[in-house]
């Protein structure tokens, strides 16, 4: 018998014939994956039978968020023709996507929005000023992460997903009730990091839930060029977590999915991927011109599938819309806009010696070096001003 | 804008373009040229680049030679290493600054090191394009002057344009070589407008040759990419106060010309490196060390550096204190110790 | 009625009732999963009924290859004891797979191996002291990867998947017919690399074979710790590929499995992601103490499942298996091991100088500064021996 | 070996021990006295690291607080940073230099930013342990000297030591340090043996501290990490040659000590800088150009380097001829401009 340098011991003569009984070891694969696969169709409530078991309070709220949402869009695009914004990512038609990621979770968890997702920071509660202060130019957080639980606007895609991955296993670790959701778009799901994010997640069990915003492009590249899945939400099978799909533009559908998804992650049962499908109705940024790479017939089609017009369509069929409530909506998101308008307004105060103080937690010499000659440059820049304003007033 | 070589000013047949268009140019005469050439990158196909670098390519040469990718960097330049294994001739787009870094061990591992791990069999002859530095407005991850990574892996050509021909030149040269070229393109230049010849444009060959953009005799301004115009403007300033400044544009970071910049130095004996990059462990470091090796007995005074902050880039409202301006550029000039020279026109203090 | 600033013009009074007809646009999964996912269990030949089928030259040729690689692993690793590799990744165990990823393609293929993966580019015609190069330590890359169409072995795990998408696509857009085939192990398949290279391919349709090697480790790291997935074949679906399961210690089923996956990408249908299910004998290097985090039962288990075992049953089983037979292939894998012998034995011939000459095309003048300065001190090394040798001889 | 502080050598309760089990007991004691540590990485839970750095940590701490990640840097640092903002203070391992590579986004576009970002909001206490260079016939993507990378990201401190006193000492600091440190760890100085008091170990406070490892008259040698016993070697070597070097130890790049380099040169008026990493747009230049600007008049020559070469880490069979090594530190030393002084110490040229 030939020696196959393995140290073998079993005697080869025994080994006859072709249907032995090998025991092959452990490669049964570990879970079935039927109970990970999305369904084939994104799962909505409104417009179909499911709707009858949605909660009117539930849907109420929804809609002033929803409205809410779309005027803060209106007034965020706004400002950036007044020049009060540098440039403005919008999610006019991606409201109900946004607003539900807030809404289903509780004070203590952590949202990890993308650079797009400012209408999710505010309808967590923030600001809509400080949300929009990245965008407006005066610094790169316009807020504090720790005051909403919203980690900072991620604007290098799907590199916020490992922290989202890593502060919920933190707290997990820690035996505090935190679930996190993060933020991603469909073109962000091709990075590594999304794919490193989700493994780990899988791994270790983390309370995460990931939310794909699949609104259908990356800039101006469609989804067929950026995937051949089956669908987004497919992705999850490939890390061993269940995937679902959801129609986006379906607030009631988001709501109750991610709901599902949180409570699934809270109750230690792990990490869920949600693919929601939508459509950006506006260009990528007000600084973009979508007609380069999308036809306007495409966007209508889209605009009968509105997210505010479905939620509307929806409580007009119940006749909770009448005049006094449609007008109490809208005041709120009025009074919103106008709020974020003045705030806007309001020119930031600046300190440029910022620049130095935040690096490290404390200044290094050659820090301190450079802040001294900056600040002598601005003294002497005051001092030529105010001599010049001493000058003319001669 | 006072970035055209005062050659070409002159010539027949120059007329006024942007950088933009130069580099749009240059890859179009790339592509058309030779077969092998592809462009890739996010958004380079039907949207023709954020930056509309590209604008046309896609339309003009079919998605195979010009084509939108999925979204990742890494998969990316691993990719073009894969094309540029077969014999094309990949031309990447990173679409600004800081999203090349997901690519980073692409780069470092592979792209560097190939033709030297495999002696010579196989080569890489892709360009990088990266969209680089500041003064846009742009908010953080968007402003980026990475070049101190890219010039301490060596296997990597480094090449900057500041004026309108170079755009075009250096491009054309990055794409014909045999060898893996980070071509940095400098934001706030893309709109700058020079006078080039669009009938018979030409590449910059080799790549590594500096230029003297203007001529001088109290102190040499060494500088490259975005701060060109800025350190042209500085000389003019200058000027006024007594200095006679030379400026010399590297155009490549590596190669670098140490004949050109330290000739220039020996003359002047003085020397001031600018540039955008932090000033820690930045490009000037190496430009400054290098310098007083070579000319430490030629040298009235240590060679000076004005570059970003060592901080973070900075938002969009405070940028301007941040990058190294006119008055910066001076304040240091001033600084090159012209007391203990006396004899200096003018040399004020 | 609430203006939601859609400039939406259907008129909202027409809206009645929960179940409205809404077309959703364009959000289907544009595949069935099902082709998609690989089987529950490994695909096994050997030792099943699909021996029967299974062609008796081939598996007489994949016998031989087994036992030569079993040798050269063996071979290999002697050389590290005796001082001539410094460090040596084992393919005992796995010689299945390596193999069959050698045999399955056609000269003008493209092999792309993992560091693990000397044996496959051996299997496929390289000179095994070439292919051994790097771990000894003359040079990087052993040899021209464009004489037997290997890539460099690579090192840095997972980072030569997209090289291979890269090179099939290229010359899938030449109009040649290549096919490539890269190899990674388990380990490999969390790095992102390995995320995006899958997604490229499958969106350009690139004729690739993605060969996962499931060896149940990662230097130490068990597979239970890399991932969650229901198999590794399973990722696939997230990249609308299909995926298949095999018995990676079967070498019949490796090679009609990987042949097939070869088959579709040459037809123009598309990358296939194979995972191998195998086992690593040895330590993951010789310098690796495996006790420290498996046990000796566990290997064990696997060596009643060895390759060159399963092979020996199955065509001792046909009677295939004469004296004279055994002694052919036996003979031919000595004289392998001594030809390797002989030629690590021998000192490569080394030039400091080459640390100059191939970082460019055309040496900078630093390089050029750099190496007249290292001229200059071989120089006056020579010098400094020839004298000292001047010296003894008087 | 001479990497013992020569203080260390005399005192009382002191023993010879490795680097590596000084930077093991670093991690033992961090992770006792504060239930923020975690230790993670490839391999460091079971197997204790692929250089037993982690050695029965897991087994001592549990897998919660020394965890095996699956294999994917850019995961293990994004997921760190994720725990930091939580709270937490990870020491992340790369396995090796090389392999740091894929997580650099995760590095340069977070960890080095977040603090800023967030106006102090959002502090990210992480340690990021990386065994560094070569010396120690590893092939290609082990051996890289990467600092050049780390030192031009502002944000980040970025440490190394190079006696085992101070490898306990300065990963003790980084640890404790509320900003994230690259902590660089000389491969081959792992086996390297130095005494110290392993009953009272002590953190080095603060970072950013360099030291004088040896006093001498004639010239400066700044250098750190592996090439610190270099340098020691060759000022024993040197004073045959008539020449009595001071030695400085950085101990971190970032915070740059001025002070003691400067005071140092001062003292000499001659420098050499001297590390492993490639010399172009390596951390010599910047040190040599800050040296020059500081201390020009007190400069008799040029400050030099010594540095590797200027190519991709070579093969172990010819990683001695890339090493700077003792001789070719005395020959800068004799290229430091010996001859124009006069009267020193049997100055050779
Ligand atoms: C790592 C990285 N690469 C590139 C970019 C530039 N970029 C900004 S937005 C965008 C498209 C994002 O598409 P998607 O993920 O679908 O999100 P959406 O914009 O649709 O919300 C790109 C390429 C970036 N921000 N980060
Ligand atoms: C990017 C990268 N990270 C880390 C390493 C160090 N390393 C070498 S082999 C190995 C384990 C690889 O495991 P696997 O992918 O399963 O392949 P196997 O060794 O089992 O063949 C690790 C972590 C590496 N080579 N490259
Ligand atoms: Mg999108
Ligand atoms: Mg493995």
């Amino acid at each position: 018998m030939v020696s196959t340098r393995t140290g073998r011991s079993t005697p080869v003569m025994e080994q006859r014939g072709t249907h032995q009984p090998t025991p092959p070891p452990a490669w049964k694969p570990r879970t079935d994956p039927a109970p990970l696969l999305p369904d084939p169709e994104p799962y909505r409530v409104l417009g179909t039978s499911r709707a009858a078991e949605a909660d009117s309070t539930l849907l109420l709220k929804l809609y002033g968020e929803l409205v809410r949402g779309r005027r803060y869009n209106a007034q965020a695009t706004a400002l950036t023709k007044q020049g009060r914004l540098a440039v403005y990512p919008s999610t006019t038609g991606q409201e109900a996507a946004e607003v539900a990621a807030a809404m289903v979770l509780q004070e203590q968890d952590w949202l990890f929005p993308s650079y797009r997702d400012t209408l999710a920071a505010v309808a967590r509660g923030l600001d809509p000023v400080q949300a929009l202060g990245l965008l407006r130019g005066d610094w790169h957080t316009g807020y504090d992460p720790y005051e909403h639980r919203i980690a900072p606007l991620s604007t290098p895609l799907a590199t916020q997903l490992p922290h989202a991955v890593g502060l919920a296993h933190a707290a997990r670790l820690k035996g505090d009730d935190v679930v996190a959701l993060a933020m991603v778009g469909d073109g962000g799901t091709s990075e590594g990091d999304f794919h490193e994010a989700l493994n780990f997640a899988a791994v270790w069990q983390a309370p995460v839930v990931f939310l794909v915003q699949n609104n259908g492009f990356a800039i101006s590249v469609p989804l067929a060029k950026q995937t051949a899945a089956p669908s987004l939400a497919h992705k999850a099978v490939g890390y061993g977590m269940p995937g679902r799909l959801v129609d986006g533009n379906d607030a009631a559908a988001m709501h109750e999915v991610l709901s599902e998804a949180v409570r699934n992650a809270r109750a230690g049962r792990g990490p869920t991927l949600v693919e929601a499908v939508t459509y950006r109705m506006d260009a990528h940024t007000n600084a973009d011109d979508a007609t380069r790479y999308r036809s306007d017939a495409e966007v209508e089609t889209w605009r009968a599938h509105d997210p505010v017009a479905l939620m509307e369509r929806e409580l007009t069929g119940r006749g909770l819309l009448d005049e006094q409530r449609i007008e109490a909506v809208r005041q709120d998101a009025e009074e919103f806009a106008a709020r974020l308008r003045q705030g806007m307004n309001a020119d930031p105060v600046l300190d440029p010696m910022d620049l130095f103080t935040h690096v490290y937690a404390e200044q290094t010499s050659q820090l301190r070096e450079q802040a001294a000659q900056l600040r002598a440059e601005l003294d002497a820049e005051a001092e030529a001003e105010a001599a010049s304003g001493a000058e003319q007033e001669r | 804008m006072s970035t055209a070589t005062s050659t070409a000013a002159g010539r027949t047949g120059t007329k006024p373009a942007t950088m933009a268009q130069a580099l749009q140019r240059a890859l179009r005469d790339s592509l058309a040229e030779d077969p092998a050439v592809h462009v890739m990158g996010e958004d380079v196909g039907t949207l023709g680049g954020v930056f509309r670098i590209t604008d046309g390519l896609a339309k003009e040469f079919g998605e195979d030679r010009v084509t939108d990718t999925p979204l990742a960097e890494a998969g990316i330049l691993g990719t073009a290493v894969g094309m540029a294994m077969y014999g094309l001739r990949p031309v990447v787009e990173m679409q600004f600054d800081a999203f090349a870094y997901p690519a980073f061990e692409q780069l470092i591992s592979h792209v560097a090191k190939m033709r030297n791990r495999t002696k010579g069999a196989m080569p890489l002859p892709l360009t990088i394009r990266v969209p680089y530095g500041g003064g846009i407005g742009g908010v953080e991850h968007h402003c980026d002057s990475s070049e101190a990574y890219y010039i301490a892996t060596p296997g990597l050509h480094v090449v900057t344009p500041a004026t309108v021909e170079d755009a075009y030149g250096l491009l054309r040269a990055s794409i014909a070589s045999d060898d893996p070229v980070i071509f940095l393109e400098p934001k706030r230049l893309y709109w700058s407008k020079g006078s080039w010849n669009p009938e018979a444009p030409t590449a910059v060959e080799p790549i590594g040759k500096a230029v003297v953009r203007r001529t001088g005799r109290s102190a040499t301004l060494i500088t490259y990419g975005p701060s060109v115009p800025v350190c042209m403007e500085a000389a003019e300033a200058a000027q006024a106060e007594g200095w006679d400044l030379e400026v010399v544009d590297l155009r490549s970071l590596v190669p670098f010309d140490d004949e050109t910049v330290c000739a220039s130095v020996r003359r002047t004996g003085r020397a001031v490196v600018v540039h955008e990059s932090g000033g820690f462990g930045g490009p000037g470091g190496e430009i400054a060390a290098r310098v007083t090796e070579r000319c430490f007995h030629h040298l009235e005074a240590p060679v000076l550096r004005v570059a970003g902050f060592d901080i973070p880039y900075p938002p969009p409202m405070l940028e301007r204190h941040h990058l190294p301006g006119v008055d910066r550029i001076l304040d240091a000039v001033a600084r090159l110790q012209w007391e203990s020279e006396g004899g200096l026109e003018g040399g004020s203090v």
